[in-house]
């Protein structure tokens, strides 16, 4: 197991992020620290795709004359998608969370769940 | 606190920023970037501005209206190229088929290229919208 | 939160990481040159691209053209995310 | 060229355009939105007829979009079972937004109508778009698209408490949306590819099937999470009973139907027919979920007074109905579960009609408060009533016969599952009948020392039915009410018509 | 002319027709009503027997038209009672009632005809629910929540048959209904399924429960076609099973027992049901083919007397509003002409010669003695005697003579002593010529009823029943109580189970689920316990809470609590469930 650790390092840190995120998303009281779980979540997905495409020797993917080995391209595109529906579902958990403390002047879960 | 420094360094910095971000937009298929990233990248710019001057600065220069608009011609846009591809008769977003004097591979660059901007044109515009509408009635409270 | 129920999400959470990890062991190597990723679809791209798209951004390429449509989507998740806001605001910005 | 060929995109892309010109038209018009919306949800309802007949004549659909080949480019997928879901999708679509014009009024100010209608459509048109991939990651971005439709249509009432309702669907639908992501990355890792049909060709050589069936639960969890499956369920009952109805119909008879058929296509055509024998490792504890949610779905049911909120939880029980009969695999049950799809979507669809009807008019949200209504509106209360019956799963009405070929299939593996088909029905049958009963036997309260008195008196009191308080929704709102409750009674006694597609289906999922 | 409009599917004429019923009004409405018996006997007379009306349905051959001897019997008598019952109830204005009623006629005539397991349970599942319409109907609280019992009882019997439906179909490929033999589990099932319809103990409790909650009118209907459907099912698929003899001698008996103590009339009727069918039931579990025509032929006779004995009570519930037998009394003056009409009807259950009971009920006992049945025989002339004792003696004393209350009343309505009065003729008339009855029996008959001996026996029987009644009268006079019943488990049952909704089973919901505690209230009484108290305090609970309630009704329903953590820890708990299976799974073959 040692022997097998070092090499796919990066994808152990993927799934230790992800149990962070969901940490913080179940343990936290606040709504705002919540969507930062939900980011640490959807974060490790995102360097979950792009370390997979990392390949060792690998050029940038942009065609250059005499490169042959280039990463793989294609995570790097499904990246850029997760990353902005990430972005529209932060911005607009954000929205709710700020007419929510507009409507109720607390943040707290516990709280919330009182009323 | 004196936001002077904070006014002039804005007024310097936000051409240039912008001047980059579409830069970025053009050069989405040539080098790294894209409408993405260059259209987040000039929303902040009128975010920065926002934020030196008040949002109502940055609602006159790029108004309600007209960042709707932004946002719903950059995506026809988008379908609208899409259609041509069957307009022209092939399958959606087939790019190599619409008649256009040039190799077919141009053609693709022309799309893509075209593609870039009109995302570009709706992020940056949506980006605006998000900040503005966010600090919308907090600001209020101040 | 009381501690007992902090122990219990803490041993989910790791049970779960634990049987990940086993899958994780049998992935192939990390940055392996030779992974299934870098066999089956991409090498096309790579190869084909700037032949077929004229454009030496890989990744544009892919992300405009190869799959477009996912792109129209994801514009249109961002769309979705913007009208979203509006409609938690209720439009106009009140001067 | 035929122009029929590109249906399968255009279903989508016309909701979608329609979307981006609403908030375009509100600037202008606001009147404009509503034609503009009725019109592409009509327009897209046609092609997916054409598609579903298309379908069935020819075989599998598969739409190049660019132009490149699948496993490069993304590819459109139309096989029954998606032609099926599309016309329901696209057929219920259509009803709630027709519906919407006159209830929305009371709803929502008058300026939040463009996003209204924006939202509405891309809910329509991600879950058209959802259904039609053949393209693992675009079926992420696809549920992306509805996902965050419906949590800003949750909240675009502002009702007390539908920013938290909103809230809470949108944080734990996102874990389920990362879920898939997550799972997708496992998928791509192993195969290199993102194409459903490529994928399963490339799983079934593999060696090594710890990441599968990694990749395998975590999609099945995600998407059992959009599909409410029961212990995965919790946002659903705010979320559905705040939203306003029509979004309500929206979410509760086709949001999680489009969950449920994800978990088909990850299960069917991901893993394919070639590993059909170790999708085991999901399917059977789908099965158990399923029976607890029919159970515990119905009981929650019983015991809540706002209809809205009763409704919703029934949706938990009937998707376990149709998550049964999908986890089981057998033909008969997948028959089921596939035909209670539309079943469940008609009737489901038609009470929250009904209820937001009963809403718009009166105000009542509350079931005791239902009692008497049957005179004040007999149309609406007679399609509530048959509506009721068909989940219940009362012969003749459509509900029964999926509930029939459920329990066939259910028995072929454990008797369990058949008493908890038939306990679910017996459970649900209380709280559609509380319902019924004080809709046409209740009386109004404050008449209720008369009638007592009257019933001691006369044994049979002699009421005339006063014409004057007659109070209909508006036509916009009955009309699909009308169509809906004759649906769900017609398709189980035409029941071949439905089954002609469920058939060639399950047989194609099966790999038969 | 007529041959080419008919025969149509009887259940069809009378689902149509009902479906009509609200569209019509006043003096058309009543000839209508009147109408569609008359042509749906017409028709019966058309239908030729055999078997046809066949539809192929998905892969299942559905047979509505299963016409043949056994069940046509059934059919003429649903017919004519459909007749006299809608006399009966020609004067009620609300349509509600008839549409539920001749939906009920339709469905029973549509399950006695049908020759598969799919149409018959259709029409089965119709039934229950137009019964239950019919009760209520009543638009009574008591009313409703008897109804509620009937429909979840019957849903009950209901699962249980179709889970032996499916069985059935899936070990014999087909669904055909007919004789069932050997020893399968859905033999069982489908047989526990039947006893439900018959109300054979213990799962009769539905009946005594919702018969007496209908409405005057409604009741009358109620009596005639769910059990007598239920005695045509076992004739039909358990002829000579062992079981149902005894099942059939005990119910006769039982029925008896519970009625002479019932209070209520129409209670008391209703357990005087369960007796009567307890013959048929016996009679089907005899199985030879005399036992059968007496099953058949009693069933036939017992739908006129005992619609003719809810008539009575009926008509004076619609006179004076009252049931409860302490509370009536001295009603012979003012109703002399109910009084000679039910009286018709208390004779003939009892088996009086020339009354039409005789003729059947006779031919039952006489079956059982040629099987050598000794104890099952003297059940049920034991039975019998008790039947004489509470419906002819006990029920029309304590409601027309007794002690005079002073009541104000007067003959019903004239319909409803038309209705009564042709019942009335026809049980003489079928007393009298007993061939015309035994003409349309499915076996040859060779049985002479009027035997000297037969004759004698019964006078004999029945005067000493007379004289000791006459003794004994004011030791069996009715108690204000209720008798306990089989029934205490559902009623128990109920509150239990609401109890479950609640406490344990809600962990999984949402805490603000927990704080619904005041649906209980409509449950404690949807499932009541004949307790007063706690039913004056849950009445009490219930006016408070509504008045709580019309304040908040307007606003949406309180939310669930955010309930994120706990949901997310939920979802990675499957996660980490599905993940451990599928270690363990592939760990451990």
């Amino acid at each position: 197991m040692i022997n097998l650790l070092p090499p796919n390092l990066p994808y152990f840190i993927c799934i230790t992020l992800l149990l962070i995120g969901l940490y913080t998303m179940i343990i936290k009281k606040s709504l705002i620290k919540k969507i930062m779980g939900l980011n640490i979540f959807s974060t490790s997905v995102f360097l979950f795709l792009i370390s997979m495409a990392y390949r060792r020797g690998g050029a940038p993917p942009i065609k250059a004359e005499g490169v042959e080995l280039y990463v793989n391209p294609l995570p790097h595109a499904l990246v850029l998608t997760g990353i902005v529906v990430a972005l529209a579902l932060t911005s607009f958990a954000l929205i709710l969370v700020i007419n929510i403390y507009k409507e109720h002047k607390t943040l707290d879960s516990e709280k919330l769940t009182k009323l | 606190m004196n936001p002077v420094v904070i006014r002039t360094v804005t007024r310097i910095l936000v051409p240039f920023i912008q001047l980059f971000g579409f830069y970025i937009i053009v050069h989405g298929p040539v080098s790294p970037g894209g409408g993405f990233q260059g259209g987040v990248v000039v929303g902040a710019s009128m975010i920065l501005l926002a934020l030196a001057y008040g949002a109502h600065e940055a609602e006159s220069k790029v108004s309600h209206h007209v960042r709707i608009a932004m946002d719903s011609l950059g995506s026809l846009a988008y379908a609208g190229i899409g259609l041509l591809g069957i307009a022209a008769g092939g399958l959606f977003l087939q790019y190599n088929i619409i008649p256009l004097p040039l190799p077919p591979a141009r053609v693709n660059g022309i799309m893509i290229f075209l593609i870039g901007v009109a995302i570009g044109v709706h992020i940056m515009a949506l980006v605006l919208s998000l900040f503005l509408h966010t600090t919308e009635e907090t600001e209020k409270d101040d | 939160m009381n501690k007992l129920n902090h122990l219990l999400v803490v041993i989910v959470l790791l049970a779960i990481g634990v049987m990940m990890s086993i899958a994780v062991l049998e992935m192939p190597e990390f940055a392996d040159p030779d992974a299934p990723i870098h066999r089956h679809v991409a090498p096309r791209y790579m190869a084909m691209s700037y032949q077929e798209t004229g454009v030496p951004n890989m990744v544009t390429a892919i992300l405009a053209d190869y799959r477009g449509y996912d792109t129209l989507g994801e514009l249109t998740v961002i769309f979705a995310g913007g009208v979203a806001v509006l409609s938690i605001l209720g439009g106009k910005r009140k001067k | 060229m035929n122009i029929s060929q590109h249906f399968p995109i255009l279903v989508i892309i016309t909701l979608f355009t329609g979307a981006y010109l609403a908030p375009l038209a509100g600037l202008w018009k606001r009147k404009l939105c509503y034609p503009l919306a009725v019109l592409s949800a009509l327009l897209s309802f046609l092609f997916s007829v054409v598609i579903l007949l298309s379908v069935l004549e020819h075989g599998i659909i598969r739409y190049h979009v660019g132009g490149w080949e699948p496993p490069w480019g993304i590819e459109l997928l139309v096989d029954p079972l998606s032609a099926f879901m599309a016309l329901i999708v696209s057929f219920i679509g259509l009803l709630a937004v027709v519906y919407s014009k006159d209830y929305i009024a009371g709803e929502i100010p008058d300026k939040k109508l463009p996003a209204y209608y924006s939202l509405l459509q891309l809910i329509i048109g991600g879950m058209l778009g959802a259904l039609m991939t053949g393209d693992l990651f675009n079926l992420f971005v696809m549920t992306e698209i509805f996902s965050i439709s419906a949590y800003a249509l949750v909240s675009i009432a502002q009702k007390k408490g539908s920013l938290i309702a909103s809230y809470n669907y949108l944080i734990l639908a996102s874990v389920g949306t990362t879920f898939i992501l997550f799972s997708t990355g496992f998928i791509y890792m192993v195969t290199g590819s993102l194409n459903m049909v490529d994928i399963s060709q490339r799983l079934s050589a593999l060696e090594s099937p710890w990441v599968m069936y990694n990749g395998l639960i975590l999609l099945v969890i995600g998407f059992a999470i959009k599909s409410a499956l029961f212990p995965l369920h919790t946002w659903l009952p705010d979320a559905h009973s705040i939203a306003p109805s029509p979004v309500s119909v929206l979410l509760s008879a086709l949001v999680i139907k489009v969950g449920a058929y994800s978990i088909i296509r990850s299960v069917f055509t991901v893993f394919g027919p070639g590993l059909l024998e170790q999708s085991g490792v999901v399917t059977i504890p789908v099965t158990w979920m399923a029976s607890l949610g029919i159970l515990l779905g119905s009981i929650y049911a019983i015991t809540q007074t706002d209809i809205k909120r009763m409704l919703a939880y029934s949706s938990v029980a009937h998707i376990g109905y149709i998550l049964l009969g999908i986890g089981l695999a057998s033909t008969a049950s997948m028959t089921g579960g596939i035909f209670h799809i539309l079943n469940h979507a008609l009737g489901k669809a038609c009470l929250f009609f009904c209820a937001g009807a009963v809403l718009h008019k009166t105000g009542i949200r509350n079931v005791e408060e239902y009692t008497g209504l049957a005179g004040k509106m007999p149309i609406t209360m007679i399609a509530f009533t048959l509506a009721a019956i068909s989940l219940v799963g009362i012969p003749p009405t459509s509900g029964f016969m999926s509930k029939f070929y459920l329990a066939i299939g259910a028995y072929q593996e454990s008797w369990i599952f058949l008493a908890v088909i038939l306990l679910g029905s017996l459970l649900s049958a209380v709280f559609y009948f509380r319902v019924i009963n004080l809709i046409y036997f209740g009386e109004p309260e404050h008449k209720s020392g008369v009638r007592e008195q009257g019933a001691e008196i006369g044994g049979v009191v002699h009421r005339q039915p006063t014409t004057d308080n007659r109070r209909e929704a508006p036509l916009t709102m009955l009309i699909p009410i009308i169509i809906l409750a004759l649906g769900s009674t017609l398709f189980g006694i035409l029941v071949h018509i439905p089954l002609s597609v469920v058939e060639p289906a399950v047989k194609l999922l099966l790999g038969m | 002319m007529i041959e080419h409009v008919l025969p149509v599917p009887p259940a069809a004429l009378f689902i149509v027709g009902a479906l009509l019923i609200p569209l019509l009004k006043g003096q058309l409405r009543k000839i209508f009503l009147l109408f569609i018996p008359i042509v749906a006997f017409v028709n019966l007379l058309y239908l030729p027997q055999g078997t046809y009306w066949t539809y192929h349905f998905v892969g299942f051959d559905l047979i509505f038209g299963r016409v043949d001897s056994t069940s046509l019997p059934f059919g003429y008598i649903f017919v004519i009672m459909a007749f006299l019952g809608a006399l009966y109830a020609i004067h009620v204005k609300e349509s509600s009632e008839h549409i539920a009623a001749f939906i009920l006629v339709g469905a029973s005539l549509g399950a006695v005809f049908a020759g598969d397991y799919l149409s018959l349970y259709l029409f089965l599942a119709i039934m229950t629910v137009s019964s239950a319409f019919l009760v209520f109907s009543r638009r009574r609280k008591s009313a409703t929540d008897a109804g509620f019992r009937y429909l979840i009882f019957h849903f009950f019997g209901g699962s249980l048959l179709l889970a032996g439906i499916i069985l059935y179909y899936i070990s014999t490929g087909n669904l055909y209904f007919g004789l069932l033999e050997g020893n399968e589990l859905y033999l069982y099932l489908i047989l526990i399924g039947f006893l439900v319809k018959a109300a054979v103990p213990p799962f009769h409790t539905w009946l005594t429960d919702a018969y007496p909650e209908g409405t005057a009118t409604g009741s009358v209907f109620l009596s005639a076609f769910t059990t007598k459907t239920g005695v045509y099912l076992l004739v039909r698929a358990f002829p000579g099973t062992e079981i149902l003899i005894w099942l059939g001698a005990i119910m006769a008996v039982y029925g008896v027992v519970y009625a002479v103590i019932e209070n209520d009339g129409r209670k008391l009727l209703a357990y005087s049901i369960i007796s009567q069918v307890g013959y048929m039931v016996a009679a089907a579990g005899l199985g030879t083919q005399m036992a059968i025509n007496g099953a058949i032929a009693h069933a036939l006779c017992h739908i006129l007397y005992k619609a003719l004995l809810f008539m009575g009570p009926g008509a004076v519930l619609q006179v004076t509003g009252r049931e409860k037998l302490t509370e009536l009394g001295g009603l012979f003056k003012a109703m002399p002409v109910t009084f000679w009409l039910f009286m018709v009807g208390g004779v003939s259950i009892s088996g009086v010669p020339f009354f039409n009971g005789f003729v059947s009920k006779t031919m039952i006992i006489a079956s059982a003695g040629l099987q050598g049945e000794a104890v099952v025989y003297v059940l049920l002339l034991l039975a019998s005697v008790g039947t004489f004792l509470h419906t002819c003696l006990k029920l029309p004393y304590y409601m027309f003579f007794a002690t005079d209350r002073g009541i104000k009343a007067e003959e019903p309505p004239r319909n409803m002593l038309m209705s009564m009065g042709l019942t009335a003729f026809l049980c003489l008339f079928i007393g009298i010529y007993p061939a015309i009855l035994y003409n349309i029996l499915p076996y040859p008959v060779d049985f002479v009823p009027y035997t000297t001996e037969k004759v004698v026996e019964k006078i004999a029987l029945l005067s000493f029943t007379l004289l000791g009644f006459w003794l004994l009268k004011d030791k069996i006079a009715g108690q204000p109580t209720i008798s306990l019943d089989t029934d205490w488990f559902y009623r128990k049952a109920g509150p239990a189970f609401m109890w479950f909704c609640r406490n344990p089973a809600s962990v999984f919901a949402s805490w603000k689920d927990l704080a619904y505690a005041k649906i209980c209230f409509a449950f404690i009484l949807l499932f009541r316990h004949n307790s007063p108290e706690l039913l004056l305090t849950a009445e009490k609970r219930v006016i408070q809470s509504r008045e709580r309630r019309q304040l908040a009704s307007r606003q949406p329903a309180p939310l669930d609590s955010l309930t994120i953590g706990f949901s997310i820890f939920m979802f990675t708990f499957i996660v980490a469930l599905f993940l451990l299976l599928l270690v363990f799974g592939k760990l451990v073959p």
